[in-house]
């Protein structure tokens, strides 16, 4: 056991009364120091453990913190050994995850598979002493991430479900799906852009294709394309990222061509704007001023600039269809617009509009997942009196 | 200040009074600011990306710095480099389908990611935050005098009652429409909330304009 | 050969990709890097095909002479002057280049620490408070993104509890990678074996570009005064573009919002069914905690509190478990290969 | 939702207080806006009781306790906060009551020096004395790892600060002879906009028992409520609208207060232009509904 002490007054100290307790006594070193390979993890870390100091709160001099030291070699001089880490007192049993990098150049790099040694010392206001060597221990990665299974069940489950109602669905069972006025107004409202000879305006939103709310808005642009070739009205596709372009182009394009007119395609109809928000919105917004868009559908991820796009468009007097997964946007989209897809409504919008039986099993098996929720919030509720520890650990995801 | 400071800031209160201009109708001097800005963004990003993603992830990794001998170790670039061209393919009609396998390996690699992140950090989290963190303290005074273990107990019914509401394959009628009635409402108090809520920041957003302008004037009359 | 092999290739990719997320082996790891790499590169290839889209509408309107043409060739000439002036010309090294910009302004400022440049590490002198002042910390970051490794240490020569330590303590280690620009308040993480507080503040000042609002617009300006842009980056007319032309225009673009605001909530906040009214009510209690009415303000902000911690937090709630089995049902059909309608017809 | 835009000459009152054209909104609130911004206009706060806690309780310390001010934020949410700072230095400073500032946010040292001086001039001038360094206020500057230093000053103050700000050592200031802990600490008021509120609440009055209060950014501070019912803080102060209501209890009108009339003014044209709408929805139903009966 190394003790060491080194007064940190300086040799003025004046009055004493108050710096009395402040002995260069150094306070009892922590006791049973081990170290085992960190589970789940790439290979680089050690978990340490040790119990309190008995001078930790009750004996003489008060513990404040503990610092953990490394070491390869076990007998190494005490100042070759590195400062890995710093914990709070207060507890009878400390654990700390010692964590370094993976790749050799950096600095915090964590030698991986080679024999590793601990050492903790209990520091007190000024003075500090360390325990004997912790067991070798080896830092290895893992092929399974145990605190993962609860996702593993989760998605398992979701996948069952899935496979389960698309056979049903195959089998013919015809499907009831509530109505969904965002979705019906679709139809209804390129009928108007018809009459009236303006064109629609659809707006995938600020995501990248990336973003799943925007492939699910493809599906819809899908839709509406094959519909506004079959009624002859222009359509309007102002695209923010590069990449939506390219998919959205293509899709426009499968749109035309199922409506059995590929050449009607008009290669200004989908383009880019820019990759910056509030100067795509300022075009836009004078887009609709100009064209006097008779439709205006804003499917995808929004952010702030939805009340400008909603509120622009509700001046020229357009009718809006909007649905995004963004919560903060809702509130705005809900009160500028005629109809907003909610959330979840939003990925539901493709399987209203092809109704084949497939898509219709896969949201069956949603609403039944939604079910399974509940009952998992009812049974950890419940089970919450009886087994805490457990259901901390099937939440402990890392 | 240098006078030639003073004429830049000009410039950007003459496009801010341009912008604003917007509230009245739209007018030559709003399409100005709106297609310079689209053309300058543009620009931008364009020095942007090259700068700060392209050359770093994949220039320096492939070629020794500034030079076009290409460096060894990390070959395997030359995939997203074969990739990022076969996107070039659209520029032609005819091999444009080239392109869809770009297009293919960027979307499976982002919806195969959200499967698993997404069910984590959206669905197991909400489970988790409404079975884990609500401490039902009926002794603890919560909110409206009432006790906090109260308002946890209604907290889970409205959320249980709002995910009703999105149920798809079922009518909602009877005790079932009742229970969507409850959750769409809870649904419209939060969205009136959170509505009334955001007011004050977007006010600011306005006040800071006005004070940049405001700045500006009273800058140029002390210059006079 | 057209649909079918890129749909393999999705399905192939997707699964992968949900496998690599159990396993934490240092091997998955390095591959889900190397595959977000990927799509990085890939969106920005696709960029060009969007500047090309934007000169060919722009043009089309030129050549036709749209009624707006004037202001289409005043969208080229913005688009061609900022990336004149951004490029660098051949000759000055971008790695110079960098450097140039750096030593600049950024280190001659009263940095009085040590650089250990080859190491990468930081040296802070032992002063009793460690407030790092605005040039070491431009200092810092510009080492971070000027490493190859992009890593950099910062060491204090001697710890505040004194006696105790025999070596400088490693505070942390500052690490920039390379994501987008539009993310870049995921670039700088402090990761750090101790305690990471001692620079979060550091990390935290340049992460609030993510948080969208006020900061977005401002903090996106003066962060690039503080990153290490490179090159033309630097360069008179590239910076007053951005500073007197972009930053003024979307920031008034954002304010208009103050104004919208007002409109829509005159325009749909009316008492038409008692569902709009129920929203209108919470609108009005939540604007109500301004008004300076007494009784009426401290009643207001106490429902406010009740609204936002019950039914906004469980409206919240549902909706976030709803998107979540929306994203997973949909990445499930795109994988499968059930919803392929972006994928286009042969 | 058909928008009335064409301005027809014969609308009904109600039909016209329903269907403005939304340009007269836009223009009213413009003027309001810039109005009360360039008059400088200030309105007295309504104030709740989660504010009014806290300044009861500066209000009642004695001239000889000790109060902790922990300014633990950086420049970025110095708008909102540090009017609150100011605001309670100044009401305390005023009352001769011993004032110990720290900050465990990282870049905010200097904010924390420059408010404490500002403080001390302003007192000077207004309250005609100059409170003394070390005796009547004490700067301890900035520590890292805030969980630490938040636990180390339980057990002694010169654990975490063996000096201060300026390098001297504690014992030789008098202010800090007879202070070892939070035992001779009256109460600790942390204006953060960070976690760091988290560590006061646990460390210092979970593990110590000591008096907590805090002022706290709009975006932070909701979630922060809870603790006020529960009483594990005595006081809470968010956002700019808890500051402006510190300046009207204090009766020292600063930018809070500024800034808060211009959106109080601006939330009352709001709060109108919904009236007048629905007012002018509701004429308009009943005439209809006569119209209806008559027919």
């Amino acid at each position: 056991m190394l003790t060491a002490s080194v007064s940190a007054q300086p040799a003025n100290t004046s009055s004493a009364d108050t710096t009395a307790q402040m002995q260069a006594i150094p306070p009892a070193p922590p006791v049973n120091v081990s170290a085992k390979d960190r589970p789940n993890d790439n290979g680089t870390g050690i978990v340490v453990k040790w119990d309190a100091s008995p001078d930790d709160g009750a004996g003489r001099n008060n513990v404040v913190m503990y610092k953990v030291y490394r070491s390869l070699k076990p007998d190494a001089p005490f100042k070759d050994w590195v400062l890995r880490g710093q914990v709070p007192f207060g507890k009878r049993q400390y654990t700390y995850d010692d964590v370094g990098a993976r790749d050799k150049d950096s600095k915090d790099y964590f030698p991986k598979g080679v024999d590793v040694y601990y050492r903790v010392a209990a520091v007190a206001a000024d003075t500090f002493s360390v325990s004997g060597n912790s067991n070798a221990a080896v830092a290895s990665d893992e092929w399974y991430n145990t605190t993962r299974t609860t996702v593993l069940v989760f998605v398992l489950v979701f996948f069952g479900f899935t496979l389960y109602f698309i056979n049903v669905a195959k089998k013919g069972k015809t499907l009831y799906v509530r109505p969904l006025a965002g979705i019906e107004a679709v139809d209804e409202a390129i009928g108007r852009a018809t009459e009236m000879g303006k064109p629609i305006l659809y707006i995938l939103g600020l995501g990248s294709a990336s973003d799943i709310a925007t492939i699910a808005s493809f599906s819809v642009l899908g839709r509406v394309a094959k519909k506004v070739a079959e009624y002859q009205t222009p359509i309007l596709v102002p695209c923010y990222d590069p990449i939506v372009l390219t998919v959205a182009e293509e899709t426009v394009k499968t749109g035309y061509s199922d409506a059995g007119r590929p050449d009607d395609y008009k290669d200004d109809s989908v383009y880019f704007v820019t990759q910056s928000q509030f100067a795509y919105v300022a075009a836009v917004n004078g887009t609709m001023l100009r064209e006097r868009p008779a439709t205006n559908i804003y499917l995808g991820k929004f952010y702030a600039e939805s009340l400008l796009l909603a509120e622009t468009g509700a001046v020229t007097g357009s009718i809006q269809i909007s649905g995004t997964d963004e919560i903060a946007q809702l509130p705005f989209f809900v009160v500028a617009c005629d109809y907003t897809l909610i959330g979840e409504e939003l990925y539901a919008a493709s399987v209203y509009l092809n109704r084949e039986p497939i898509l219709m099993g896969t949201l069956k098996a949603q609403d039944y997942y939604k079910a399974f929720v509940i009952g998992v919030i009812a049974l950890g509720l419940i089970g919450r009196m009886f087994a805490p520890d457990l259901l901390q650990a099937i939440f402990n995801i890392h | 200040m240098g006078l030639t400071e003073i004429l830049w800031q000009g410039l950007g209160v003459f496009f801010t009074l341009a912008v604003l201009s917007f509230l009245y109708k739209d007018n030559p001097f709003y399409k100005f600011a709106e297609h310079v800005v689209v053309g300058v963004s543009a620009g931008y990003f364009v020095i942007i990306l090259y700068y700060t993603s392209l050359r770093p992830s994949l220039f320096d990794k492939l070629f020794l710095e500034n030079t076009w001998t290409p460096t060894t170790g990390h070959l395997h670039y030359l995939i997203p480099l074969v990739l990022g061209i076969l996107m070039w393919t659209r520029f032609s009609k005819k091999w444009s389908w080239v392109s869809r396998y770009s297009i293919a390996l960027y979307i499976g690699i982002a919806t195969g990611v959200s499967i698993p992140l997404e069910m984590k950090n959206r669905v197991i989290e909400q489970v988790r935050g409404t079975v884990l963190l609500t401490d039902f303290a009926w002794s603890k005074t919560g909110m409206l005098g009432l006790p906090a273990g109260l308002w946890d107990v209604v907290l889970i019914i409205l959320v249980v009652c709002a995910l009703i509401y999105f149920y798809f394959s079922k009518e909602h009628k009877g005790w079932f429409g009742g229970v969507a009635k409850v959750g769409i409402y809870t649904l419209m108090i939060g969205f009136g909330a959170s509505f009334g809520l955001t007011v004050m920041a977007r006010l600011s957003l306005f006040i800071d304009r006005v004070q940049f302008v405001n700045n500006w004037v009273s800058l140029v009359i002390s210059k006079l | 050969m057209r649909r079918q092999i890129p749909l393999l290739l999705v399905f192939v990719s997707g699964v992968f990709m949900v496998i690599q997320y159990f396993v934490p082996s240092a091997f998955a790891e390095r591959a889900y890097e190397f595959l977000i790499d990927w799509t990085i590169i890939i969106g920005i290839f696709a960029l060009a095909l969007g500047i090309w889209s934007l000169v060919r509408v722009s043009y089309n309107k030129i050549r036709t002479g749209h009624p707006d043409a004037m202001y289409s060739a005043i969208t080229l000439a913005g688009l061609g002057l900022m990336i004149f002036f951004g490029f660098e010309f051949p000759g000055v090294s971008y790695k110079e280049a960098m450097r140039v910009t750096q030593a600049k302004d950024y280190i001659q400022s009263e940095f009085s620490g040590a650089r250990d440049a080859a190491a990468r590490r930081v040296f802070l002198p032992e002063s009793e408070t460690l407030s790092l002042r605005p040039d070491s910390i431009k200092t810092i970051l510009t080492m971070a993104a000027d490493s190859v490794a992009h890593w950099v240490d910062i060491f204090k020569t001697s710890h505040w509890f004194s006696g105790a330590d025999l070596e400088g303590t490693n505070l942390a280690a500052i690490m920039t990678t390379t994501e987008q620009f539009k993310s870049i308040s995921s670039q700088y993480t402090s990761v750090s074996p101790s305690d990471s507080m001692a620079l979060a503040g550091l990390a935290g000042r340049v992460s609030e570009v993510s948080q969208q609002g006020i900061a977005a617009v401002d903090s996106l300006k003066n962060l690039s005064d503080v990153y290490p842009l490179t090159g033309g980056l630097e360069n008179y007319w590239f910076i007053h573009f951005f500073d007197d032309v972009m930053i003024p225009i979307q920031a008034t673009m954002f304010s208009l919002l103050a104004f919208f605001i007002a409109s829509a909530a005159y325009r749909a906040f009316r008492a038409r069914s008692l569902l709009s009214t129920v929203l209108l009510l919470a609108a009005f209690i939540v604007m109500a905690r301004l008004l300076p009415m007494g009784p009426v303000t401290i009643g207001a902000n106490k429902l406010t509190q009740w609204i936002l911690l019950v039914p906004n937090l469980a409206a919240k709630r549902a909706i976030v478990i709803g998107v979540g089995l929306g994203i997973v049902a949909t990445s499930l059909k795109v994988v499968l290969g059930i919803e392929r309608s972006y994928m286009g017809r042969d | 939702m058909e928008q009335g835009r064409a301005q027809s000459k014969n609308k009904t009152f109600s039909e016209m207080l329903m269907s403005m054209d939304r340009r007269w909104v836009f223009l009213v609130l413009g003027i309001v806006t810039v109005g009360a911004l360039l008059s400088k206009f200030t309105i007295k706060q309504s104030v709740t009781p989660e504010v009014r806690d806290i300044y009861n309780f500066v209000e009642n310390l004695k001239p000889s306790d000790n109060l902790l001010v922990a300014i633990d934020y950086d420049p970025n949410a110095k708008a909102e906060l540090h009017p609150m700072a100011y605001a309670i230095l100044e009401q305390a400073m005023a009352r001769k009551i011993h004032v110990i500032t720290l900050t465990l946010s990282q870049n905010g040292a200097g904010l924390a020096d420059q408010a404490v001086r500002d403080v001390v001039d302003s007192v000077a001038t207004y309250d005609g004395f100059r409170p003394e360094y070390g005796k009547d206020y004490v700067f301890l500057g900035y520590r890292p790892y805030y969980a630490l230093v938040i636990l180390g000053m339980g057990q002694n103050f010169r654990i975490p600060f063996p000096k201060d700000y300026f390098g001297n050592v504690l014992d030789s200031l008098p202010m800090m002879k007879r202070v070892q802990n939070y035992d001779q600490i009256a109460g600790v008021i942390d204006i953060t906009g960070s976690n760091v509120a988290d560590a006061w609440i646990a460390n210092a009055n979970g593990r110590y028992g000591v008096k907590v209060a805090l002022g706290l950014t709009g975006v932070s501070g909701a979630d922060y409520y809870p603790y006020f019912q529960s009483r594990q803080i005595f006081g809470l102060m968010v956002g700019m609208k808890g500051a402006a209501e510190y300046e009207t209890l204090t009766h020292n009108p600063g930018p809070a207060m500024e800034a808060m009339g211009v959106q109080t003014f601006a939330h009352i044209v709001i709060i109108l232009f919904i009236l007048i709408g629905n007012v002018g929805y509701f004429l308009d139903r009943r005439a209809q509904n006569k119209r209806a009966r008559q027919l």
